[in-house]
């Protein structure tokens, strides 16, 4: 499959340093995609999964897809990693419905945004909420719309 | 049908916005659904989730892998031990420890027992969604009886916490392969009454057939899994198609929406692969039962789980479709991050796809078909 | 026929009397509403008892079971919880009655008593057994369709004023149901009408009992009870055609809104004018007040007159209740468009040629 | 209600009891309540109105509708996007209105207690409890239990008589 990525677009994956994923720079995600879609030889007609990851040591945030061929029944894992700062990636919504919600959950709970994503907004929390809560650096707000949110439990026996 | 409806865009005048849920009898929970309504027909629907979401990613990043298993329970109350089995096979995954075969041949009774289970809410909730309150104080009466037998094995009800990693918490009870049998000789003929009030049912029939069709390459494109893609006609079956546990020891076919009423993959479809699995489950059980071998159910489980680092993203066929279990192990006791891919999330986010355009009342139906389990989809 | 108005009258004075006639008319109307009201309110309290038990039963259930009349339990196993219903309708006398902030209030509090003066007017019409009757109207038949759709002005209201969409939503469904379900109704008593000749209901038992009752009467006769058995159904918006309440659709439809005492009368209307419905069937089709043993021809003098004649008719019309029932809690609901598709091209034509047949079979028989 | 009511009528054939009790036997043998599940424990309280379990029994009926509801059960997790609306519901209710606090999320966020940073800490930081059910979930047998403490609750009350 990398040899087939060096034909069709050079220079746009590279193999993860576990060897069971592609790394994928965020800028070239579109046409990776298109070409996990379309190519003949691959035909990733499902997407299985899609994973947000905040890995807390580096500033960086991540997101992991699992594909899935159902005619030809292979898998593939991308995985694109962008900084916390600047967290955007191409929304991919319109090529796999399947990623529409996810990415929205992706959204709202690690800030990552999408670009290109139809109608992106939080999904699971309020939107009003503040903050991301799967990120590593989270801090609960204290109260929500006069709700209390304790962090500190001691007071509650 | 729909040819009909699309008479009815002459008539076209304002269009009101409906809130459907968070509080509706027949949202399964506490899904919202925002409808645009032009009098009776739906013009767009909007599924607004989250009134469930117990942070369930958020806990697995503070807990250890045996702590979590409770939580899995709780995902998807309806099917809890399968919930509990997907964990427990992507944590073994992570570690690469083999199980015994007899622990194998418990988890495959447990999760065909909770499919069993699973389906027959779904039967019976359908059923209320199209009007028949009977049907579900039947199917639920019947699901007692399965309730009874985990009951017996493992003291708990609903969220067992039965299988673990590795292993499961007891070995069967003495009588339990009797009372099983028991139940499965009683509850065939059942399956046959559910027919006669519910799924052959002239109005039934009129109701769901022809309404709501879903298309395979609609249903794979939304990753839609389990019944709601085989309604449509998609031969998909992860028992099968990527067998785990012991199931390629067993001889059951998969159920597809064969369009028997209607067009393939419509409403009435959905609701008939379950009727169809319930009795496949029953034919996988009778094997199971016979052919379950001796042993020790906590040969293979760990002292303590601590997995270096590595990610895995494993698959696994509950009562609703895929549920995947997306881990990344930080090299501690406790993963970095557990991402669960629900099967009811995918299967809901089709619902505005293949329910515009009908009415109120079909999009009752629709949603009823989909099996939704918010506590699954919320997390 | 006599009507137990006009013996009132002749009880208390002579109608030539003019001072005392207006006396002795409010006396009678009064005695006469009230006994009216009072079986409208045991009818509901005993049929809501009634078919809680019957859906426990079809539901593997035992249903009421713990509510006695004070302290009285009542035996095991199907008279338990006898007091049931009773402590239902004293909870919702003393419930909160809500006025919600946007309704519109005048029209709110006015629905329920709408609907429940419709069913109350329906009911003076209707025979209760030989010579039991409130009001004997030459045009009786005329006169229970005429009254009885008065009720749907409050559905509308009820579900107007609510301010609740889904309330809006119960009432324009049951507008158009109950209307459109009043023509095969109208139209498969016409035929009873024009083979008995007279719209009287007395007149109809009498001819009845001249020849057969009606169901047997002949095959279109037999086609037009059926037509009326199931437009009656959905005259009363009960399952499969509940879709104004539709519980699992629209919440509790029309009545979303209301609470306590005035969601009792609504109560307690729908099941007179299931009541009413069952009753007019047993008049018209099955013979009213006669012994059904009259088919046969077998005659005993000691099972006919007034008293039994109101056990027949009551029994006959507990048999239908009883079929109302059991639709209810076996059959899945139909689907708005589907309601109407049932009513206008099948029961409509049917009743229609049903018409034309029956003056056929007149001219020929 | 339970027979001393009858023996007393058999003594002086005539009964003598306070409208406060009549009020009483009829809110306590009539608790309507409000089809409302949340999460895992709303199955359990579908499986206590079903057959083997049968809340029909006491009285009890579920309705779509919070105008015509007496007791609301909180089965489950309120979340706290949910929390606005169970009060809403609440408030919605007539008078005399109850609530029961099924399993240990409702009554204190349960299992969510303590990272749950979406779970509200318990129902009764935003509407007022009258029974609360412990498990993870209640069996149903548990949710009959706390229907009868409810009905025990309301058979103490004196609702014609002012409060001192």
């Amino acid at each position: 499959m990398v040899e087939l990525f060096e034909v069709r677009c050079p220079g746009c994956v590279t193999v993860t340093e576990d060897g069971n994923a592609f790394n994928v720079q965020a800028e070239k995600w579109l046409e990776v995609a298109k070409i996990l879609r379309e190519d003949p030889d691959l035909t990733f007609d499902s997407l299985m999964c899609l994973t947000g990851y905040d890995k807390g040591t580096d500033d960086v945030l991540g997101v992991a897809y699992n594909f899935h061929s159902m005619s030809k029944l292979h898998k593939l894992e991308i995985r694109i990693e962008v900084s916390r700062d600047s967290a955007e990636i191409p929304s991919i919504a319109n090529i796999w419905r399947a990623a529409d919600w996810h990415e929205r959950e992706v959204y709202d709970l690690f800030g990552i945004t999408f670009s290109g994503h139809p109608d992106l907004k939080r999904i699971l929390l309020p939107d009003d909420w503040e903050g991301y809560p799967l990120r590593k650096d989270y801090e609960t707000q204290d109260y929500y719309h006069d709700m209390p949110i304790p962090k500190d439990k001691t007071d509650w026996e | 049908m729909a040819e009909q409806l699309k008479d009815f865009s002459l008539l076209h005048s304002d269009e009101m916005v409906l809130n459907m849920g968070p509080q509706h009898p027949s949202t399964h929970g506490v899904l919202r659904l925002k409808i645009h309504t032009d009098g009776e027909i739906v013009s767009r629907i909007e599924p607004i989730i989250g009134y469930l979401h117990r942070c369930f990613e958020k806990h697995c990043e503070y807990l250890t892998y045996e702590q979590i298993v409770p939580f899995t329970d709780r995902t998807d109350y309806l099917a809890a031990m399968n919930m509990n089995d997907a964990f427990a096979i992507a944590v073994e995954k992570l570690l690469g420890i083999e199980i015994p075969e007899r622990v194998q041949y418990i988890r495959v009774i447990m999760a065909e027992l909770q499919r069993i289970a699973s389906h027959l809410v779904a039967v019976g909730t359908f059923g209320l969604d199209v009007g028949g309150i009977t049907p579900f104080t039947w199917t639920i009466r019947d699901r007692e009886r399965i309730l009874d037998l985990f009951e017996y094995v493992c003291g708990a009800r609903l969220l067992y916490n039965y299988i673990w990693v590795g292993g499961v918490s007891h070995d069967l009870p003495e009588q339990f392969i009797r009372r099983t049998l028991e139940f499965l000789d009683y509850f065939e003929p059942q399956i046959d009454e559910y027919n006669q009030i519910l799924t052959y049912n002239k109005i039934f029939i009129e109701r769901t057939a022809d309404v709501g069709t879903l298309t395979p390459e609609v249903a794979v494109n939304y990753g839609c899994t389990g019944p709601v893609l085989r309604g449509s006609g998609v031969k998909w079956d992860l028992r099968k198609t990527e067998p785990y546990a012991v199931y390629d020891k067993f001889d059951f076919d998969i159920a597809v929406g064969d369009g028997r009423m209607g067009t393939v993959g419509d409403t009435w479809d959905r609701y008939f692969v379950r009727i169809v699995e319930m009795k496949e489950s029953v034919k996988i059980l009778r094997q199971a039962l016979a052919q379950i071998p001796g042993g020790d159910v906590h040969a293979a489980v760990p002292k303590k789980v601590r997995i270096k680092e590595g990610s895995v993203y494993s698959r696994y066929e509950s009562a609703r479709g895929e549920v995947g279990f997306y881990i990344i192990a930080g090299g501690k006791d406790k993963p970095m991050r557990v991402k669960m891919r629900s099967p009811a999330f995918c299967n809901l986010s089709v619902l505005s796809e293949i329910a515009e355009g009908w009415m109120i009342s079909d999009v009752i139906a629709i949603l009823g078909s989909l099996d939704i389990v918010l506590g699954e989809i919320d997390r | 026929m006599t009507s137990v108005i006009d013996s009132m009258l002749k009880l208390f004075g002579s109608p030539q009397a003019a001072g005392s006639s207006a006396v002795s008319l409010i006396v009678a109307v009064v005695i006469a509403g009230l006994v009216v009201f009072t079986i409208m309110a045991v009818m509901a309290i005993v049929a809501v008892y009634f078919e809680r038990k019957v859906s426990a039963f079809m539901q593997d259930r035992i249903g009421p079971m713990e509510v006695g009349i004070f302290g009285f339990k009542g035996g095991k196993q199907f008279w338990g919880g006898i007091g049931q219903t009773l402590a239902d309708t004293v909870k919702l006398l003393v419930k909160e009655d809500i006025l919600p902030k946007e309704a519109d209030k005048k029209l709110m509090i006015m629905a329920p008593f709408i609907i429940f003066i419709a069913s109350f007017l329906t009911f003076i019409g209707v025979p209760l057994s030989e010579n039991l009757v409130v009001s004997d109207f030459n045009i009786g038949i005329f006169y229970v369709m005429a009254a009885g759709s008065i009720g749907v002005i409050g559905i509308i209201l009820a579900g107007w004023s609510s301010n609740n969409k889904w309330s809006l939503y119960g009432a324009l469904r049951s507008a158009a149901q109950i209307i459109s379900y009043e023509i095969p109704i109208g139209l498969s008593l016409m035929l009873v009408v024009i083979v008995a000749g007279s719209l009287n209901f007395g007149d109809i038992v009498a001819w009845q009992a001249e020849h057969r009752w009606f169901f047997i009467h002949s095959p279109f006769a037999f086609v037009a009870f059926i037509i009326y058995v199931i437009a009656g159904v959905a005259e009363t918006n009960r399952t499969p055609f509940d879709i104004p309440e539709a519980e699992s659709e629209l919440v509790a439809g029309w009545m979303t809104e209301y609470s306590g005492f005035r969601w009792s009368i609504f109560f307690m209307s729908e099941y007179a004018n299931v009541l009413i419905i069952s009753i007019i069937a047993s008049v018209v089709f099955l013979g009213g007040w006669l012994s059904p043993l009259a088919i046969f021809g077998v005659h005993f003098t000691w099972l006919e007159g007034p008293l039994w004649g109101l056990f027949w008719i009551f029994s006959k019309a507990v048999f239908f209740v009883f079929v109302m029932m059991w639709f209810r809690w076996t059959f899945p609901r139909l689907r708005v468009d589907q309601l109407m598709y049932f009513c206008w091209k099948v029961l409509i034509p049917f009743a229609l040629a049903n018409i034309i047949f029956i003056s056929v079979w007149e001219l020929i028989f | 209600m339970d027979y001393t009511l009858l023996e007393k009528f058999n003594k002086d054939n005539i009964i003598v009891e306070k409208i406060d009790n009549l009020v009483n036997w009829a809110r306590a043998g009539s608790q309507w309540y409000f089809q409302f599940g949340l999460a895992c424990c709303a199955i359990e309280m579908m499986a206590a109105a079903a057959p083997r379990h049968d809340l029909e029994r006491f009285g009890a009926m579920p309705r779509a509708t919070p105008r015509q509801a007496d007791v609301m059960i909180v089965a489950g997790t309120v979340s706290i996007k949910m929390a606005e609306r169970v009060k809403r519901l609440y408030e919605q209710m007539a008078e005399p209105r109850y609530v029961i606090s099924m399993g240990s999320c409702a009554n204190s966020g349960g299992p969510y207690w303590q990272y749950g940073y979406h779970v509200l800490k318990g129902v009764d930081l935003i509407i007022p409890v009258d029974i609360y059910i412990p498990g993870c979930p209640p069996r149903p047998e548990a949710l009959i239990e706390g229907l009868l403490a409810l009905q025990q609750k309301i058979r103490e009350e004196t609702p014609f008589r002012k409060k001192d």
